[in-house]
């Protein structure tokens, strides 16, 4: 491999983390930076049912929606936002779509500036179609079609992300089965890798339109994992599961910082407090505010040290109060505002420790989310890197040490067998890489959509 | 307490930025007496307008005080809320004077003059934050309209019967509550049975687009604002479907 | 008038105040306190379109709704919350329907503390059917069964309120003329005249059948102003007379309180925090959680000295994370979380600095709700405790005069010019209550809906 | 950092507060043998179950092994689940397990074991969170069903075709987005056209029950946990509408 792996913390102590900073902001086309001081919040509007049957009606949309937030703001008296509009696969496919929403939304921003000043910026999240069962990752129609959207895009949009599938197949294979082998290997091993061949790509896209490579997240695996572990009723994943893979997670997000992005990460990256702590570039995220799209056990830690505040997705529709986007970057913005506020007063470490104890001990996807138990994961990932299986397994290991040497994180019996067994198992996995995939190579080849080749393996 | 030196990061204040620099009503008329009426209206002084309609009164004919005096000077009153200089309160005072001015003509002329058209508004039932209805019917009003207002917790069958005895170019409905808006499209039925095929706009609180849109007769009105310029499409014939197409969508 | 007014503050100072602690906390059938030390979520559930048929459809609507806000206490880990329901029209005209629904709720939150531990209440509110309008206020058949309605409510609620309307025949005339005079006859003379007619009777059955006689909100009048004084872009009714408003309408809703209710006053109460620095008694209160009734721009000060934090309303329907009543207890109860985190630190204040900072400069509504400010406010009441129309103008004049004397608050040409009309008219009404009453029957008869029989006039 | 020694107001761990108590698995089997594959299954154990099989093997007869050891075992991991001791991966390595141990008794048999009933899964158009179907699909597998898995970005005709040739029970459809779903009406369409009223089980992220619920064959599916009783009711001729009756509403 030719990708050199992150060997240093930008953050000398998670203490110098807090949110609305970043060591390395990035500005947008109006110039408003991100993280450069202040939180902004980001609004993700997801259009209704049966918009997406022609680019009329989804530009008319996405139209209500982006400017239903941007109004909103004015009469709130907000001064920064970012919109986001995940792409629905139409727009994608067709990337003459994506584009002409990206245009229409950039007029829009460019509107409200002249008129009120308001500093807007717009995200553009391509949707990954290569699904691994019906696709080649690198060789198929799929494949070219998304940077073609990235091209299309990136001509308007202020930020390109996306959301990439590498090695779902696999994980969602292993989650189910309580296998943290088979998500080390589906999350680090063939997810980094899929990246290293995606992200260059993307950087050379965004440098050429002169747009910001935004970032990616694990939110096939890490999210998926989550969303399985569910509430304290759940019975579904365990919970310590879910917080070991978001600890690979990070070592998989990282790549695409490794070759060239530059933040900010997107919001449903939940490692992206440990991507800060490596790498010092600005990070969205979400929590509370993102009822809308799922619940969560770590509703005000996110906010610790994001640098975007966002809602993961709302679909348009009316509520009393207004538009679903409208209410929503409402609850945002004041969110926001409070954070600010806190910097304003020199009250941010009081308001982060806040935050931090609202759900340091509710569970442990919380816990590992705290920037001292994140930074102290990012130190595992840089200090084992000789390979992106390495650090992920370190990161694991950490995670896994970090939550069973504090006594007040409780676990149920269940709850702390499973995470013993997991540990176990990650400690008896072979040291080099190779032997890691040669083993799972094996493992997993009678597992349906998987297909060595779009990995290179 | 402590407070932010800087708020900059906090909230900006768009109202301030932008606000629209304050005007003087323009002369309107070149006759002293009725420049006064107009005065006195577009500035909503009830007790001004109706001494100056008094005065001007003495020396011109009621239609023309009317023609030339109150009708300009509202048009300007409009204009001055449509360019952002006027809010809300100053329309509805001047619509307030407007009508005691045209009641003193009327007195004079000894007979009411003709409205525009008639149209008819009410609410199937009140919630407390119900204003919606109040604000339709002054801005009907002062865009000179007959109003048959006929309130609050108004039964559908009682909607209906009226619609049928007056006629109206247009019905309003205003509604807080999805509970209560179950009402509208069981009015617009019964007025499609008699063949009454009378723009219906519905709007207020929870009142959505696409509920209104589902229901013949029904055109969505997102603000109060917009009542007087669609009466004056319904007065100029078009039909609902038209409405629709032009207000919603 | 038998009525004996408040002459005094509960609160020594306004730096007393904090969310989560009242000087009277009061207890829910569980056992729960209200403003015994933690800020507990309220979630306000409305049914859908359609569910108001029959009593079956409205049962099922709201064992939905109120099952799936208990159900999220327990994924999410929130240890209690209060539910309130307030009645659609349906549930008080027919008071079995309230009563059945009451009951229903109470036993699903007998099993959720059985089952699980959760503590939860119920405040069923009722709908104030007496238009004033089409109804006598005290003698009507409407009169009877809004009080039919709360008998038979209590005997399952923990809480029982409503938002009563004596007076919005005046307000709703008024409001739209910038008629600040108008407003004040409204909401002291007439508002308050109904209240202590209604209160006693309230708070005698909330006795009878062991239940809290929670409190009044003056939405009919004061919200109305501050939902058409809207947003910064809006041009409806000036900020500052909605400002004026609501500082009368602490005299007006405090009369609720002068008849025996011990609070949680109604979240909608935006005049909440001027009453708790008289009565020292628990407020619910509503903010930036509250953007899906409608906008406001005091999102985060509401919340300074609150002691449960709600969401106005919320229809029932899915959103990707569930029904909506499960994603604003999310919300609400991460808030809360929040605020709790920060009493258990020892950081309160600092929050409570950030949450005023968020707003104090951002409108006047937000200024006057800030504790010290709201305190003020208070202190004119009590000191002018003449009558309920000398309090409330006292209460309007010091709210303009503290707007007026901070240079950091600033107002549009407009919105000044209009607040120093506002204030002349007040200073030259009448001293006498009785002159007042004269001037303003003499100048409203020809309002419509008007009988001033309805108030013993 | 400051950490509250009180957690009590922010937060209540009933996780902790309600967990159920382990149990281990009743013995069902008075055959040693027999009980010893039992326990492998319930224990997840793959390999455990395929040498307690083959042990087995040499002393009972496949059928025997099936549906004495096999298939109570599966019934035991059920029942744990049901009752909240075990949790979703315990039930899908048991799943596995059991499929290796009904492939071995197939060897020996020579031909494979009749299943139950075929169901068609599908997903129309998969989004990165859509992990509904691989649930589906083990639990119908460990339930005895016989799986046509179509997997994602199927076409509606696809779907269709494979009803018309496989006649399963039931078709089930995940969706997340509710760009996709509207699929499901289609699919459904096709059904009645070539008069197969299959029950459509349609469930995942944004597929809500008032959607699912206004076409025919639709039902609405909470969990992929309700998956396998669903197909037991329809296998035992219950109609798209008593369906929908029992399950949704
Ligand atoms: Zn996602
Ligand atoms: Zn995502
Ligand atoms: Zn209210």
């Amino acid at each position: 491999m030719s990708l050199k792996l992150s060997n240093s913390m930008a953050y000398q102590s998670p203490d110098l983390m807090m949110f609305g900073s970043a060591l390395k902001p990035v500005r947008v086309r109006c110039g408003m930076a991100i993280g450069g001081g202040a939180v902004i919040p980001e609004i993700v509007p997801h259009p209704r049912l049966g918009s997406e049957q022609n680019l009329k009606t989804l530009l008319r949309e996405f139209e209500r929606a982006n400017g239903d937030a941007l109004e909103q703001c004015i009469l709130l008296g907000f001064p920064g936002i970012i919109i986001e509009n995940e792409h629905v696969s139409q727009m994608t496919q067709n990337p003459d779509w994506g584009k002409e929403i990206a245009r229409q939304t950039a007029g829009q921003i460019d509107d409200y500036y002249d008129k009120y000043g308001l500093s807007a910026g717009y995200r553009a999240t391509i949707a990954d179609l290569r699904k691994p069962e019906v696709a080649h990752l690198r060789r198929s129609d799929r494949a070219s079609l998304i940077l073609e959207a990235f091209e299309a895009c990136a001509e308007h949009a202020d930020i390109i992300s996306i959301e990439s599938v590498g090695g779902k197949e696999i994980s969602d294979h292993a989650i189910i089965r309580n296998d943290v082998t088979g998500m080390l290997f589906a999350q680090a091993v063939l997810g980094g890798r899929d990246m290293e061949w995606l992200w260059p790509q993307i950087v050379g896209i965004a440098k050429k339109r002169g747009c910001i490579a935004g970032g990616d997240t694990d939110c096939a695996q890490a999210n998926v994992a989550m969303y399985l572990a569910g509430g304290f009723a759940s019975k579904d994943v365990p919970h310590s599961l879910a917080a070991l893979c978001r600890a690979m997670a990070a070592g998989r997000s990282l790549v695409a910082y490794e070759c060239g992005a530059t933040g900010p990460g997107k919001d449903c990256g939940y490692e992206n407090p440990i991507i800060k702590a490596i790498t010092g570039l600005p990070m969205s995220a979400e929590g509370k505010t993102s009822a809308c799209a799922h619940l969560s056990l770590c509703g005000n830690v996110t906010a610790a040290v994001c640098d975007l505040w966002a809602n993961e997705a709302v679909e348009y529709h009316e509520m009393f109060g207004g538009t679903t986007p409208a209410v929503f970057t409402e609850m945002l913005g004041y969110d926001a505002a409070m954070m600010n506020s806190s910097i304003a007063l020199g009250f941010h470490k009081e308001l982060q420790a806040c935050m931090i104890n609202s759900d340091r001990y509710r569970s442990p996807h919380g816990y590992i989310l705290c920037p001292d138990i994140a930074w102290e994961i990012g130190k595992a990932i840089v200090e084992n890197n000789d390979s992106m299986y390495s650090r992920a397994k370190a990161a694991a290991l950490k995670c896994g040490q970090l939550m069973l040497s504090d006594a007040r994180l409780r676990f149920t019996a269940y709850e702390r067998d499973s995470l013993l067994g997991y540990m176990k198992e990650l400690e008896a996995l072979p040291d080099r890489e190779g032997d890691f995939i040669d083993m799972c190579l094996k493992k997993y080849e009678r597992v349906k959509a998987f297909k060595p080749a779009s990995y290179e393996l | 307490m402590k407070y932010a030196a800087d708020t900059s990061g906090i909230f900006s204040r768009y109202d301030i930025s932008i606000e629209v620099a304050r005007q003087k009503a323009r002369e309107v008329s070149e006759d002293v007496l009725l420049q006064k009426v107009v005065e006195q209206l577009v500035a909503g002084d009830e007790a001004g307008v109706e001494a100056s309609v008094e005065l001007a009164l003495e020396h011109e004919e009621p239609m023309k005080v009317i023609n030339d005096g109150l009708i300009p000077g509202m048009k300007e009153v409009s204009r001055l809320w449509a360019e952002g200089v006027y809010f809300l309160p100053q329309v509805i005072l001047s619509s307030d004077a407007m009508m005691a001015g045209i009641s003193l003509c009327e007195k004079r002329l000894g007979k009411p003059v003709k409205k525009k058209a008639t149209v008819v508004t009410h609410t199937p039932e009140g919630d407390i934050h119900d204003i919606g209805q109040v604000i339709v019917n002054a801005l009907l009003n002062a865009s000179g309209f007959e109003v048959v207002n006929l309130g609050v917790d108004v039964p559908v069958e009682q909607v209906v019967e009226t619609c049928r005895l007056r006629r109206p170019v247009m019905l309003t409905g205003t509604a807080l509550m999805t509970t209560t808006m179950t009402a509208f499209p069981r009015t617009a039925a019964g007025l499609r049975e008699l063949g009454l095929d009378i723009p219906f706009v519905c709007g207020g609180g929870a009142v959505t687009e696409e509920f209104v849109t589902s229901f013949d007769l029904g055109i969505w009105g997102r603000d109060a604002s917009q009542a007087p310029e669609m009466a004056e499409d319904a007065m100029n014939g078009m039909t609902w479907q038209e409405m629709r197409a032009k207000w919603n969508g």
